[in-house]
């Protein structure tokens, strides 16, 4: 691991401490994961690991190779994009197919579908 | 490492084995990926575990062993998941058009008579 | 002193995210639904990419971005998929 | 021309005979009877033409190289006793296609019937004059498939193919046992030639495989000279058209049987084993073939049992272990084959004239045909030992060897004189029942045709056989008395005895036990005269042993019932089984093996446990355990956790520095996941009711047992594994890799330069792989057609268009289109993005992770996003994807790529790279590589889609099969399942 | 001009992203990457082409850096909101539902942001939209008063989306 | 290597790679087209084969090494153009040319893509007699697995999917093995050349030899499952009974390929050279060959479909090579490379004549028969099923001579090389010594005995199919495919005639396989010493 030893003081704890940040964003997200009682509400959780969490990862990643390599590393970034358009997808269809299962089964958590 | 990793090719293989055995195409198919899994982590280790020791030749220097990994093994694995791969889903194929003809997902195209 | 504090914050972030993992492997399998089950492989995704960066971190190899990259650019679509599945009971109509 | 010459033209021109006769048309009867007769002739002069050397006490030989390695040469050998054989099988032969060209049908196929014929004269010439044993043998079966043939030319009856198949079983398995029986002997004297075998008696004799070659070689004698307990096929091989029986029966088939008993009596004679085993049989034959005889009623039968009753006697001869009996025997063989094939002939003319051969039914016929009658009571006079014929002399001779041998049990010899009697007396009384019944007394009534002499030239083999009996019977020492003794001295050499042929030894023993035999004779058929005309069939007392019925019911157990069983015992046709037997066999040979050789340690130190790879190998055992608990009951469930194994074996090889394996892995579980999730769609739904499972006990035993091997296997895997990790080769290639793959590989990837070029054959082998899956897969869903349960639409589309129906501001659909709206839109904004970063991995691949694969793979997934999201008519509107043409090419691309080498004179597969200097761009990489890899990505992105996507249409196709199908469909019957399929539940 | 630029750069937006994204993974802005990644992007961008987009594009991007900064913002907060939920002991306090919006935005890529927003932050998901009545449903982890997300949504998103793409 | 007659070694390979390629290019429709690229393929390959046997028989010289990639000989990928090899090739070519031509009729419009398919088959084959490396030998099983998945399930229908997913998920888990197998000696012995193997196995330290061996055998499980040995060879006569008459031909030679295999590596890396390794699993091919003697001929009596009869004849034939090569004798080995060429022939000549005769029998058949589309795209509806086949005169006859002498082959009854290729098996195993071992008397007895089973269930079954029914209308059966089976014949017939010259070159190559030096020289040549730098480049 000598290539931690090139790393500045301030880069070092600036990315340990988002490093740290990011990984307990998530854990507590996944900690929503298994406690909360109802599908719905689970389904938010991960959005925390997959937002802020990853995102201070990202940014970790970034100082920490920019620093090492002593030139700009941004294609975290592309990371970052991708997840903010994918996630939201795969959350979105979940919620919607839960709530078709959820009425199909007469489910009293969810609400009618609107009509007339 | 080697412990954790034997393991864990211990448990994927037989949980693989299982799943061979069982009568339900699905449960086959299953445990021939499960397998797969473990045969490919298996020709993967024979080359030794390095941590950190990537096949990648940093400008174009000759490398050794010593810096990097075996990167033979590896080259079989890729050959081994693609074949792998395309087996996978020629059992796939294979079994739907036997659960259409037979009617069943038995492996044997029918249901055992008790 | 720098290079320990980095070695032990990357181990603790690991050590973390793989309980994150294990939580969200808990949904996988208990479920109780289908849903909960692919909820929680969707957050196993994500995890393992932020695993694979803080493992980055750690070799000092940008090599595995790229794993991890795909992991951003696909692993949706698997999720994805078995979330159509739920809905509409095939994948491609 | 010289001697060797005319030995190869008397087994070859038969054989040539055949071939020309089977392809002349079927109506050619009197051409293939020419042909034939002609052949025959040819046979018969090449045989006497050999005569003055043979005469001499010479030996005509001829050979060539067959396979010299192993010491088979083809080689042919004629010396006195063959020739007698040989003309034998010519003589009679000539008289048979004579008499067969008048006994046929014109309707009748004859020319296949002359050509089996003509092979089968072949193939006992190719026995009489094999120079050695191997390929005695050859012949010998030979024998037995044209037998076979002959016996079965009216196949339409059952009897023919029930009697040609029991003499083919019989006498090939002799034949087999004979082959068997022969490498031994060709063992104990180091070569199978003839010469060198029968030099080498004592040799043999003292030898401790002696008794095991003698036995097997027996059995293939005693099985074709139908010896008892053998004897039952030959008459049912009466079935055949009587020619052949005539020939067969007569001079040549059974005849093989005790040739080589005769041929090898000089080294295997001479032992008690021999003694008892061929002189009981033979007695024992003799007795029960004379006895049966009498009680047939059937002309062809009576003469048939006959048969095994005087080949009984010429093996009792044998079995003597005396000299002077051996003359006999074989003096024996010609009286037998010049009486036998007249008696047959006569059977047949009666059987042609009449239209039966039942004794019962046929009488008187002295009046209708008395030239035959008369030719007919000479030849069956020679039958039953009448004076002045040639069957007097032979029975003479056999009562004084029955008299004077006293070795080695002396009680037997008491007994063998009676024997001897018994047995002429009965051929006595079934010569008389034989002339007696079908010749004389009234008129018979009610025949199927009015009886007529037969065409002359239809009875004239019989005249000459006849002829041959009473000169032979009057004048002995002149007329046979010089081919007897030629054979005599060929077989036996210099012990050949004194003997004296003549009518005339004075009054003696033999002719005393020969008058008490005719009185004897006489007096039986008188005596059963009443139980005769009652018609029973079989013979009293043994009726209940009959031959056949006990060897169709072995048969059938063995080679039936015996063999289903133990089929099923020792075999199955399941899946499960044999996918246990291979775990079982694999995992006990590995663990046999280094259990002998026992455990070692390896030279490496095992590295320390990371905590955090502890932790997720935790998970990857519960992915893998889940997913073997839920694959039976919730498949979606073990799809899922499947997908969590795979994403832990990519966070391994990423652990473990292996960045290129991590992204194929991750592509791969995707693009697999879609499949599998793809086909969950055709299964059947399965819930789990509890208690719907079978016996508990057994279950539980069964998985108990399924567990255990599970277990065993996994152990031994990851014993094998930490064995090999923890030990590293004394000298590894990819020491050598390292160094070359930039230097000469022109990449800094070294898995992708192994890929590409190192090993890039293995890489183009794996892409034809894909390509032929891709093929089938593809063939096999065209034909798809779904289990009738999963042809609807599956429930949630069915629910949702229903309710949109229900809502009067929606219109089918909507609903999918409003979830899928934002979905789609991503996805198609994202289809150029995933496009842009497959290119980045093909063109990158060759110095950082990436390839054609991955590459390829991506782009599939692109697509079957598209897929998913637009729905496949939606697609295909607008996008084109044609993956024959991606795979073709691809294929064609990275062959091309290694041809391209041939160019320069390299072989296959040679890369080329270099650095290109170009304005602007400056330095670029161009190797040969990047154009193999792109076929590879080419075939990876058309195989991949042709599959997805031929899967993704079954839903199409689904639908539409809905509706009724086609009345013609079922090709295959469907077995059991009628109507909806019931929910399948727990059953291992 | 434009249909020029429309018929050789029918997406321009799309083709400048991609060439970016060339540009990220081959962490190179040399000649020979930009000529090879423009040649790319464009040959990738035009199979939107065959795909088809629905039509609309973005109006004003600044306002659209300003949208972007504004959500970064909430996206934070919203973290720091549901994890304090999640870590809060006990049970039964949260009150959590389904809350139906009525919209007044109706441009694709204007929904399509929105649903993207929405579910990426922490505490809201996007769960269905009615397209006959322009409608949608979200569940909301923390659904003290519904007014009041009601208010937020409308007035912070979509009136500045309209803005965007309307 | 400059020269073109050096790509002699790999043009057996690279030749239907491309004629499949290129057929895939075309329209399915475009049969006629197609057949003549096929046909062009098949035949080109033949004498591509013919030619290479020619060449490998000229005693050292004759070894030819291909190196892949120019790269030296234990570090590249090589292609090893022997005797064996040669042999291989030859009737690889035999029956691709046979089977190709039985299909034009009828078979390659029973599904889609059957040219390519076919190719490819024939690529894996060619490719595994050639390849001198260990994983591209895996590679080239894979091949050849994937298209006779393909040729196996040709057709569709109930009775062939069933049994080929047996097959397939059998050979899924061969495969397994054989990987696990191929990992476990690179991770020992670090090398996956097999020449190079051989060079190092007699120099393994004593720890890791069970290792290696462990290895091997998991790897000979894998073969030996390909070659039907029992118990792990019950999917063989299962599968074989369904296949298509054409592609049953050509698969014919697949359960050989594990023979093949067995025999090329045993000797090479088990050989006398090989230390204490050497010899090594002998006696289980030897006892194994028997039970599989054993089990192929009881499952010969218990059948009546014919095809089942054929599959199971596989079996017995297995056995017997199996026995024969775990006998371990130089002078039986020639033997039963002799029998493994008429075995091969005469199975190949045998689906062929099955396929013919069921035809003209409607009950039954509709296994063998062409399943006719069921419903779908209907792109394949151009058959003229209905009016193929002209009466040819004799049919009957001549598909009775076909049944009989296949029959005569298989039970090895004269007169044609079957007899002689049992006798070349048991003539030097009597030959070899005084004292004759025990297991020679039971292989006699077993090769006696299955061959009295094979003559017993081939006349129930021929006299049921020729005799019993009356055959008043023959099968319509076509000229091309009558003559492939009388060709198949014909070279039985000039196996069993010019058994001489057969034999010496059956012992030539006998005595190279057991004594290596010319084929690990010739490899060796080609390699590079470890420390020597400089390439080829
Ligand atoms: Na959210
Ligand atoms: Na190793």
């Amino acid at each position: 691991m000598t290539h931690l030893a090139e790393i500045p003081a301030w880069a070092a704890v600036l990315t340990a401490v988002l490093l740290l940040t990011g990984a307990v964003l998530t854990l507590i997200g996944t900690v929503g994961l298994l406690r909360f009682d109802s599908f719905y509400q689970r389904v938010h959780a991960p959005t925390l690991g997959s937002t802020l969490g990853i995102g201070c990862i990202l940014l970790a990643s970034m100082l920490f190779f920019s620093v090492l390599e002593s030139r700009a590393i941004i294609h975290e970034l592309l990371i970052t994009a991708l997840m903010v358009v994918t996630t939201p997808i795969t959350l979105m269809l979940l919620a919607r197919a839960a709530l078709y299962r959820d009425r199909t089964e007469g489910s009293d958590e969810v609400p009618p579908p609107p009509s007339d | 490492m080697e412990l954790i990793l034997s393991l864990g090719i211990g448990v994927l293989t037989g949980s693989g084995v299982w799943l061979l055995l069982r009568p339900r195409t699905f449960q086959v198919i299953v445990g021939l990926s499960l397998l797969s899994y473990a045969v490919n982590l298996f020709i993967f280790s024979t080359g030794g575990l390095r941590t950190g020791a990537e096949p990648i030749l940093e400008g174009g220097r000759a490398g050794n062993l010593a810096m990097h990994a075996d990167p033979v093994p590896q080259a079989l694995v890729l050959t081994a998941i693609v074949i792998g791969f395309a087996t996978t889903a020629l059992f796939l194929v294979l079994l739907l058009a036997a659960r259409g003809l037979t009617g069943t997902d038995h492996v044997d195209g029918k249901e055992k008579s008790r | 002193m720098i290079v320990k504090l980095l070695m032990g914050t990357i181990f603790l972030t690991q050590i973390l995210l793989v309980t994150a993992m294990a939580f969200a492997a808990f949904r996988v399998l208990r479920g109780p639904r289908a849903q909960d089950r692919v909820l929680g492989m969707d957050t196993l995704y994500v995890t393992a990419t932020m695993l694979l960066l803080t493992f980055g971190i750690r070799t000092g190899s940008i090599l595995y971005f790229e794993a991890a990259l795909i992991i951003a650019l696909l692993g949706f679509v698997s999720t994805a998929a078995l979330a159509k599945f739920l809905m509409r009971g095939e994948v491609i109509e | 021309m010289p001697d060797a010459l005319l030995l190869l033209i008397a087994v070859a021109f038969p054989f040539a005979g055949a071939l020309v006769a089977g392809l002349l048309p079927t109506h050619a009867r009197n051409a293939a009877a020419w042909l034939a007769g002609g052949v025959a002739l040819v046979g018969l002069a090449m045989v006497w033409s050999a005569y003055p050397t043979v005469s001499a006490g010479g030996v005509v030989r001829y050979s060539a190289e067959w396979m010299p390695m192993l010491g088979l040469d083809f080689s042919l050998r004629m010396d006195g006793f063959a020739w007698l054989f040989a003309g034998l099988v010519f003589g009679v032969g000539t008289l048979v296609v004579v008499y067969a060209r008048y006994y046929m049908a014109a309707e009748d196929p004859v020319p296949r019937f002359f050509a089996f014929l003509l092979a089968f004269m072949g193939s006992m010439t190719g026995v009489v004059l094999s120079g050695n044993l191997i390929q005695l043998a050859f012949f010998w079966e030979l024998t037995s498939l044209f037998s076979f043939l002959l016996i079965g030319y009216w196949h339409h009856t059952a009897a023919a193919r029930d009697g040609a198949r029991m003499a083919l079983t019989v006498t090939a398995t002799g034949g087999l046992c004979l082959f068997a029986g022969v490498l031994i002997l060709g063992h104990i004297v180091g070569s199978y030639e003839l010469d060198a075998v029968l030099a080498a008696g004592d040799r043999i004799r003292a030898h401790p495989l002696y008794l095991p070659a003698l036995v097997l070689i027996l059995l293939g004698a005693l099985t074709k000279s139908a010896q008892f307990p053998f004897h039952f096929w030959l008459p049912h091989a009466m079935a055949a058209p009587t020619p052949v029986s005539a020939y067969l029966h007569s001079a040549t088939l059974v005849k093989a049987g005790v040739f080589l008993m005769a041929r090898l009596w000089p080294v295997l004679a001479g032992t008690e084993a021999w003694f008892w085993i061929v002189g009981s049989a033979g007695l024992a034959t003799l007795l029960l073939g004379a006895y049966v005889a009498i009680f047939q009623h059937d002309l062809k039968g009576l003469l048939a049992y006959s048969t095994i009753s005087h080949l009984g006697l010429i093996t009792l001869l044998l079995g003597l272990n005396s000299e002077l009996a051996m003359v006999a025997a074989i003096f024996h063989v010609i009286n037998h084959a010049t009486f036998k094939a007249s008696l047959f002939m006569a059977a047949g003319i009666i059987d042609h004239e009449t239209g039966t051969r039942d004794i019962r039914r046929l009488s008187g016929l002295n009046r209708f045909m008395p030239f035959t009658a008369r030719l007919a009571l000479i030849a069956a006079g020679a039958m039953a030992g009448v004076p002045l014929l040639n069957g007097f002399l032979s029975k003479e001779m056999f009562f004084a060897e029955a008299l004077s041998a006293k070795e080695p049990l002396p009680v037997f010899f008491d007994v063998l004189p009676v024997a001897a009697m018994v047995a002429s007396a009965f051929s006595v009384a079934y010569s008389l029942r034989f002339i007696h019944g079908a010749f004389f007394g009234p008129d018979p009534v009610d025949l199927p045709k009015k009886p007529h002499e037969p065409p002359a030239w239809m009875r004239f083999p019989v005249e000459i056989l006849v002829l041959a009996c009473i000169v032979i019977g009057i004048l002995p020492a002149a007329t046979v008395g010089p081919y007897l003794d030629m054979a005599a001295r060929a077989a036996l050499g210099s012990a050949t005895p004194e003997y004296s042929l003549a009518v005339w030894h004075g009054f003696n023993r033999p002719l005393l036990m020969s008058m008490i035999a005719f009185a004897a004779g006489i007096g039986l058929y008188r005596l059963l005269q009443g139980h005769l005309a009652k018609g029973i069939e079989g013979p009293p007392l043994i009726r209940a042993f009959e031959g056949r019925r006990m060897f169709e019911r072995t048969m059938v157990f063995l080679s039936w019932r015996l063999a289903r069983t133990a089929e099923g015992l020792v075999g199955t046709r399941r899946l499960q089984p044999q996918l246990r037997l291979v775990v079982c066999v694999a995992v006990l040979a590995a663990g046999w093996t280094v259990w002998l050789r026992g455990l070692w340690p390896g030279n490496l130190a095992p590295s320390g446990i990371d905590p955090v790879l502890a932790l997720i190998w935790a998970l990857g055992a519960a992915f893998a355990l889940g997913a073997a608990w839920q694959a039976k009951f919730h498949r979606l469930a073990a799809l899922i956790l499947l997908g969590g194994a795979g994403l832990v074996v990519c966070v391994t090889f990423v652990w473990f520095s292996a960045p290129d394996l991590a992204l194929t892995q991750l592509l791969v579980e995707v693009v697999t996941t879609i499949l599998l999730l793809l086909g969950l769609r055709w299964l059947p739904k399965r819930l789990d009711v509890p208690g719907a499972r079978g016996s508990e006990a057994v279950t539980l035993g069964r998985r108990l047992r399924d567990l255990g091997i599970a277990i065993a296997a996994g152990a031994g895997m990851a014993g094998l594994s930490f064995g090999v990790m923890t030990r590293f080769p004394p000298e590894l290639l990819a020491q050598h890799f390292l160094e070359l793959a930039y230097s000469e590989g022109g990449g800094t990837n070294v898995v992708n330069v192994i890929l590409v070029d190192f090993r890039g054959f293995d890489t183009m082998g794996e892409i034809t792989v894909l390509g032929a899956v891709a093929l089938t897969a593809y063939a096999l869903l065209r034909r798809f057609r779904p289990a009738p349960d999963s042809v609807d639409v599956p429930e949630q589309q069915r629910d949702q268009s229903a309710f949109d129906a229900s809502q009067p501001d929606r219109k089918e659909g909507d609903t999918a289109a409003e979830w899928l709206f934002i979905p789609s839109l991503i996805a198609r904004l994202l289809f150029p993005l995933i496009l842009m970063v497959a290119l980045f991995l093909l063109l990158r691949g060759h110095d950082l992770p990436g390839g054609g694969f991955a590459a390829g793979l991506t782009v599939a997934i692109a697509m079957i996003l598209q897929y998913m999201f637009g729905g496949t008519q939606w697609v295909e509107a607008r996008l084109r994807v044609l993956p024959m043409r991606w795979m073709g090419i691809g294929i064609l691309l990275a062959a091309g790529t290694g041809l391209g080498a041939w160019i320069f004179g390299r072989p296959f597969l040679t890369s080329y790279f270099a650095y290109a200097e170009l304005p602007v761009l400056g330095k670029i990489p161009v190797a040969s590589a990047l154009l193999f890899d792109i076929g590879v990505f080419a075939l990876v992105v058309g195989a991949t889609i042709l599959i997805l996507i031929a899967l993704a249409r079954q839903s199409l196709r689904g639908h539409r099969a809905a509706a009724p199908r086609p009345a013609e469909m079922p090709a295959v019957p469907e077995p059991v399942q009628s109507g909806p399929l019931p929910t399948a539940v727990g059953d291992d | 001009m434009r249909p020029a630029m429309s018929r050789w750069l029918p997406y321009p937006m799309m083709t400048a992203t991609l060439l970016g994204v060339w540009l990220l993974l081959n962490e190179s802005v040399a000649p020979g990457t930009i000529i090879l990644g423009g040649v790319l992007s464009l040959a990738t961008a035009a199979t939107l082409n065959t795909l088809g987009l629905p039509g609309g594009r973005l109006r004003r991007p600044r306002a659209a850096v300003s949208l972007l900064l504004l959500v970064l913002v909430d996206i934070v907060r919203s973290n720091i909101a549901v994890a304090k939920i999640i870590l809060r002991p006990g049970k039964g306090e949260r009150v959590s539902g389904f809350l139906r919006i009525p919209l007044d935005l109706r441009a694709p890529y204007g929904l399509a942001t929105l649903a993207c927003i929405l579910t990426a932050t922490p505490g809201t998901v996007w769960v269905a939209y009615d397209r006959s009545r322009n409608t949608i449903l979200l569940h909301i982890l923390d659904l003290v008063d519904e007014q009041e997300w009601i208010d937020l949504i409308k007035g912070r998103y979509e009136t500045r989306l309209m803005e965007l793409f309307e | 290597m400059t020269g073109w007659m050096d790509h002699l070694t790999i043009a057996p390979i690279v030749l239907p790679m491309l004629a499949g390629a290129v057929m895939m290019l075309i329209d399915e429709r475009q049969r006629t087209l197609k057949a003549v690229i096929g046909m062009a393929s098949a035949l080109a390959l033949l004498v591509l084969a013919v030619l290479a046997m020619t060449v490998a028989d000229q005693g050292a010289a004759g070894v030819r090494v291909y190196r892949l990639g120019d790269w030296p000989a234990n570090f590249g990928i090589v292609l090893v153009l022997d005797r064996f090899a040669a042999l291989m090739l030859v009737l690889t070519g035999i029956l691709g040319v046979a089977a190709l031509l039985f299909s034009l009729p009828r078979w390659q419009k029973a599904g889609a893509h059957f040219h390519s398919l076919f190719q490819f088959q024939l690529m894996g084959l060619n490719g595994a007699f050639l390849t001198g490396d260990l994983f591209n030998l895996f590679v080239f099983f894979e091949i050849m697995l994937a298209a006779s998945y393909g040729l196996a399930l040709h057709g569709s229908g109930l009775a062939r999917v069933r049994a080929g997913l047996h097959y397939i998920a059998i050979n899924l888990s061969a495969s397994l093995l054989f990987l696990i197998g191929v990992s476990m000696i690179y991770g020992i012995s670090g090398t996956l050349n097999m020449a190079d193997l051989a060079g190092r196995v007699a120099g393994l330290a004593a720890e890791d030899r069970g290792l290696l061996e462990a290895g091997a055998a998991i790897l000979g499980v894998a073969f030996l499952i390909k070659a039907g040995m029992w118990p792990l060879g019950f999917w063989l006569p299962n599968t074989y009974s369904t296949l298509g008459a054409a592609s049953a031909a050509i698969v014919s030679i697949l359960s050989k390929v594990g023979v093949y295999a067995v025999l090329r590596l045993w000797l090479l890396v088990f050989g006398d050279g090989a230390g204490a390794s050497s010899g090594f699993g002998g006696n289980v091919l030897l006892v194994g060959g028997l039970l599989t003697i054993g089990f192929g001929s009881i499952a010969v009596l218990a059948t009546q479909s014919m095809a089942r009869l054929a599959g199971a004849s596989v079996l017995v034939s297995s056995g017997t090579l199996l026995a024969a090569i775990g006998a371990g004798q130089l002078s039986v080995t020639g033997g039963a490379l002799f029998y493994l060429s008429s075995s091969v022939l005469a199975v190949a000549g045998f689906f062929l004549v099955v396929e013919l005769v069921e035809r003209g029998r409607a009950v039954g058949a509709d296994v063998l028969a062409v399943t006719r589309e069921a419903y779908g795209e209907g792109d394949d509806e151009d058959s003229d099923d209905g009016g193929a086949g002209v009466a040819i005169p004799a049919t009957m006859a001549i598909l009775g001579i076909g049944f009989m002498s296949s029959a005569l082959l298989l039970a090895g009854l004269p007169p044609l090389s079957g007899f002689l290729a049992k006798f070349a098996i048991l003539s030097p195993l009597l030959a070899a010594g005084p004292d004759v071992p025990v297991t020679t008397w039971v292989l006699m007895a077993a090769l006696v005995l299955s061959g009295l089973a094979t003559v017993v269930a081939m006349t129930r079954a021929g006299i049921d199919a020729f005799w019993a029914s009356p055959s008043d209308e023959a099968p319509r059966v076509r000229v091309a495919e009558i003559a492939p089976v009388l060709l198949l014949l014909a070279l039985n017939v000039a196996l069993t005639v010019q058994a001489g010259p057969a034999m010496r070159y059956m012992e030539d190559t006998a005595r190279s396989l057991h004594a290596p030096r010319d084929y690990t020289g010739a490899v060796k040549a080609v390699a590079r010493t470890p420390g020597t730098t400089g390439g080829t480049q």
